[in-house]
């Protein structure tokens, strides 16, 4: 099995008569995921590629039994998406746009969480579990590789290079997700490190930090107390000068908070192995399953 | 996007919280007749620049007006403020903020943000003003007050005046600091902010009066407010980081000699340390982003190529929406139409590899493509050493 | 407090929803000048009084241009419309709104109102509309489809768009209908409205129509808006009750001859209910209030000593905060200052009972004080039967 | 025992130093309630009459352990006194205010019951439970009398009218209570109902019920599935005119809906003893806990 999204998710995409919403849509389907229907208002009865479109994500559910919702709405939009998701009762809702005002994210969130339900992202690349053939996101799907290594990330293309160097040195991934690049988002490294504790499937994770936040700190703080698989970690941005936005609107080094040496600190005193080289990542992973 | 100091105090007052008078100055004439205007023993200049520490960098002079005033507003005025947030190049002074010096009785920090573990706004307070809010929590944490905000519900009532009785036991005055906490809020939650902050807010006598003012706009939100739009400062921020930045891209100059073409924020950090662990200086962080189209690519390229200090540009791409083959026509195009002066090092993986490897291959280019990272990483920062010993 | 169909149009069309050309007329040349105004063929007079059911009181008129549009007028106009909601007494008609009468191609109801037992303001959509919306819950429950609105978060977008996807699956008439959902419910939560209602919406064409509109506010939050004071037209509420009520008291005119004055709404009520089970009927239904100070009562006695269909007045009193003392002050007062003309059977109990007794005894007034509130009732009731019978 | 306040509470009042809040502070003290502080903002150090005035809920509570609240802020701002409570942790909030603009009740409401928390009114006489000499409320204390029979109600007047008739025909009560006469009030029939149906201490239960909204179906549909003690009931409103506010906001009959002969109707079809006259409940209520 994996976390969150599994052979059993059933998928919908809100706003998948769009041009990103229809191709990767697509992809997700050609790699194996359940896609059962999309959402696009006014557009009930139309089909993209078998997928059928409906005007609600009410109506989504009630017709197919979706439980997680995969989310192309503009910046300016994406706020009340996210809440028609959870009040028709999505319970994994993935939203892959980047650049929405952190007060909506906000906002949204605190409902999401009241209703108990898990949000990925803003601003992910989404989620992917290999042994499950199940894809929720943009991800490319042949880099990863079926096997037992959970993938935490706040970012995207870092994410990819990892889970390439964790497949070409034969280590397989039990579910990869990024968390988003914003400053906030749904699920934290804490809630997915509490996932992967559980999780029967996940041997060992790799957690892909950068600056901003005091994310790292807190889950090296979880991870010294309560986690108990090996943990290899890589912080980016020990460059990055202070209060500039590194491309990830959560990527900021504001008020002498947030960078990267205290992260690494954090994790490397929590027992976490953390690699410096960021192309030394799998075969770091790789020495560790070796040698448990 | 920052705000000046000024503007950040007219949007206050415009709301309704107190600010010391005071007008701007532009040359130091003004500067002067703006101080007699006050009809005040003390006045204050303050340089305009989109940075703190201003004080230590000589930015702020009070004076008597038996001073020379117009001499303090030249040696202020036109000059390049370096301070501790600034960076090497500073920020230029073109404006002064002339205001009355009243007298502080006791200095109150008031600030907003988003927390963002918690998702929630926060209102922060401290009877422990004038200093950074990080060295009021390092040195005296228990002298801070916060109240998170229900983004629901908003900040009621009770929560601002529940701060404002921690600051003053005076009803008069907590009247006063529970009114400006509101307006605070109201300034962050309706202009999307990141954050607001009068630090310090001064008791002077019955009076509660905002002497520094600080607001900082979400870029995310800006489309929410066009009206701000005509309150940016040029000046105060790198044109080329701007331009990049309508272009699509996240461009961030820094110290070094390699140019630096990224797709993904987070790759585009880690390449940096990457070069930097291999003893090279990257030039600057330049994320493509993650659906860059072949033109933003070759926009992206054209900037590295027209940086004077750029020795040697690497391209590391892995490409996941972004395909390889778009990229390396993207490439291309830049090259071709600017001219090639710098050796150009890729690493590129991902989706369509073999056709943007096979377009390289085609275009003739003396365009270096190194499979692993690692070593594609190394070559660069040779390379880069090797021509800035040339030209030293 | 009530609004007029025409002040409710007002609203929606200020807020963007779309409603019939029209004009209104106090007089029946006008009348017939604004319907010729419209220029069409058929036209529609709409008695403007606040009730439904105007209809089958013949309180609205469809005709043709070629019919005496003047007549017509003057038939309604300056009467006094009993319909089925306005009790014997009718509601007089002072103005006509005269619209075009659109061709109906369907008719929706909408409606916004607060749900007592969720506490939620609840958006009510039907495709049946035209008809009462109780009516609809009864034959058709299946045919409402309602979305409660959490008070924190606001009507959410997707909660709108899904009522008007429930309506029409035409994706433009869906967007006209999404967009007067959300007028509607904006000026249900700015104006604190008890029920903001469309009935029907037509869709015309392409296009939907606010045939009919009707907005109630709750009295208890009109001091957040003081403007919609000048949209009261004290024509169509009871003066009584109107004066009653800026004195703090609640009155409620009814059919009957037994004046009561009682604190509290519940034992109110339940006087009522006792003088009915006694086989009498009550001329009003009387709050002094739980607080009510001397003057209060003193004012709600005169009012029933006013009211020349009083035949005996009943007190019944619980002092609770108000004590016996109070209340026996206010009536002695109201007495004295009025001269009695009337019985005055009395219940007094609770705080002060005993100061009470003594000062109606000292006063020497013949107010006959009974014990047992049954009894009381019982003795009221014979009261009014007997002068009743003797006036006949 | 008794439900919702006893012995153990520790009571605050909101505004305690105007006229209302002062006079009913000390008439509960001097009933015998516990009453630990008040609040008055800009007042902190000031004594009522020995009870200690604080600037904010949260102090008072903080200072004295306070866990239940009697709320005299005026109408036009009685909203935000109720989310400073809940805020601060008190467990029951007691409103005595009358003519809150609903949508405030709303709002404050909701906060109330997610956060778990009970609130009775606005627009109540408050609760008393005379076993324990606790009050909290505007009622006449003296009318009461310790015993075994739960009086719930929309109304005040009617409430002490009703208790006046159980304690002259010797019929003493656990808890007393008014729900409040607005249209949107804290606790309903059904939850006090579910509260009586608990206590040990209550034997039966006296409902008071009027024109306007459903409550009163609510109670007998529970009623009839869950409750196991005698009811006894009585419905004020039966000549009240449609449309026409009766003195509470929330006493109207509107749109055909609310009327007193549906909820005699449903209580009578649930087993409630209903009473016709109103002077009949004491001797109603005495004779069935004779005959058990």
């Amino acid at each position: 099995m994996a976390i969150l999204v599994n052979k059993d998710s059933r998928i919908i995409c809100q706003g998948i008569t769009g041009r990103n919403g229809t191709f990767h849509s697509l992809a997700c389907r050609d790699y194996g995921s359940n896609m059962v229907g999309g959402v696009t208002p006014g557009k009930k009865g139309a089909s993209v590629e078998g997928i059928p479109v409906f005007n609600t994500v009410r109506e989504a559910v009630r017709e197919t039994g979706a439980n997680v919702s995969l989310i192309f709405i503009p910046a300016a939009h994406a706020k009340d998406p996210i809440l028609e998701a959870v009040d028709a009762g999505i319970q994994v809702i993935v939203c892959i746009t980047e650049g929405i005002p952190p007060l909506d994210t906000a906002s949204a969130l605190y409902t999401v969480k009241s209703e108990g339900r898990h949000l990925i992202g803003p601003n992910t690349p989404g989620i992917i579990s290999p042994t499950d053939r199940c894809k929720v996101g943009i991800m490319p799907g042949y880099i990863h590789k079926p096997g037992r290594v959970g993938v935490i990330s706040r970012s995207g293309t870092l994410t990819y290079e990892v889970v390439d160097q964790l497949t070409k040195a034969g280590v397989g991934q039990s579910t990869c997700m990024g968390l988003g690049g914003d400053p906030v988002v749904g699920l934290s490294f804490v809630d997915t490190l509490k996932m992967f504790n559980e999780d029967p499937d996940t041997d060992a994770v790799v957690l892909i930090g950068e600056i901003g936040g005091s994310a790292e700190e807190q889950a090296a703080e979880y991870i010294r107390s309560d986690f108990n698989k090996p943990v290899v970690a890589y912080v980016a941005g020990r460059l990055a000068p202070p209060g500039k936005r590194m491309g990830h609107a959560g990527a900021i080094i504001s008020g002498g908070s947030g960078a990267a040496d205290g992260k690494i600190r954090a994790l490397s005193d929590a027992g976490v192995h953390v690699v410096e080289n960021l192309t030394m990542v799998g075969s770091a992973m790789s020495k560790i399953l070796e040698a448990s | 996007m920052n705000l000046h100091e000024y503007q950040a105090k007219e949007m206050l007052a415009t709301r309704g919280a107190p600010i010391p008078r005071g007008a701007l100055a532009y040359d130091p004439l003004s500067a002067l007749v703006a101080a007699r205007k006050l009809k005040t023993d003390k006045v204050v200049l303050k340089a305009q620049v989109h940075s703190g520490g201003r004080g230590k960098a000589g930015g702020v002079k009070v004076l008597s007006m038996s001073d020379d005033i117009r001499s303090a507003a030249a040696s202020i005025l036109g000059r390049t403020l370096v301070t501790n947030q600034t960076g090497p190049e500073g920020k230029p002074v073109s404006c002064l903020l002339i205001e009355e010096a009243p007298i502080i009785d006791s200095e109150i920090y008031l600030g907003v943000a988003l927390d963002r573990s918690s998702g929630m706004v926060t209102v922060m307070a401290s009877p422990a003003g004038g200093m950074e809010i990080e060295k009021i929590a390092a040195e005296s944490p228990d002298r801070i007050f916060t109240v998170k905000v229900n983004p629901l519900r908003g900040l009621s009532a009770f929560q601002a005046r529940e701060l404002a009785y921690n600051l003053s036991q005076d009803p008069n005055v907590a009247g006063q600091i529970n009114k400006i906490i509101n307006i605070l809020y109201d300034i962050f939650v309706s202009y999307d902010c990141t954050l607001v902050e009068i630090n310090p807010l001064i008791i002077s006598g019955d009076r509660a009066l905002a002497l520094d003012a600080k607001v900082n706009l979400d870029d995310h939100a800006l489309f929410r407010h066009p009206e701000l739009e005509k309150l940016r400062d040029r000046t105060q921020e790198d044109l080329m980081e701007l331009s990049a930045r309508q272009d699509g891209l996240s461009y961030i100059k820094l110290g070094g000699n390699i140019g630096c073409i990224v797709n993904g924020a987070g790759l585009a950090m880690a390449t940096l340390d990457l070069i930097s662990l291999h003893g090279g200086s990257p030039a600057n962080f330049l994320d493509v982003g993650g659906g860059a189209s072949e033109q933003v690519v070759s926009d992206a390229m054209s900037i590295l190529l027209d940086d004077p200090r750029v020795k040697v540009v690497f391209i590391n791409i892995f490409g996941g929406i972004l395909r390889c083959d778009v990229l390396a026509n993207g490439v291309i195009k830049a090259i071709r139409h600017r001219g090639l002066q710098l050796p150009v090092v890729a690493r590129i993986e991902g989706t369509n590899i073999a056709a943007g490897l096979e377009l390289f291959r085609e275009s003739g280019l003396p365009v270096e493509i190194i499979p692993t990272l690692d070593e594609a990483a190394r070559i660069v920062v040779q390379k880069a050493q090797t021509l800035a010993s040339k030209a030293s």
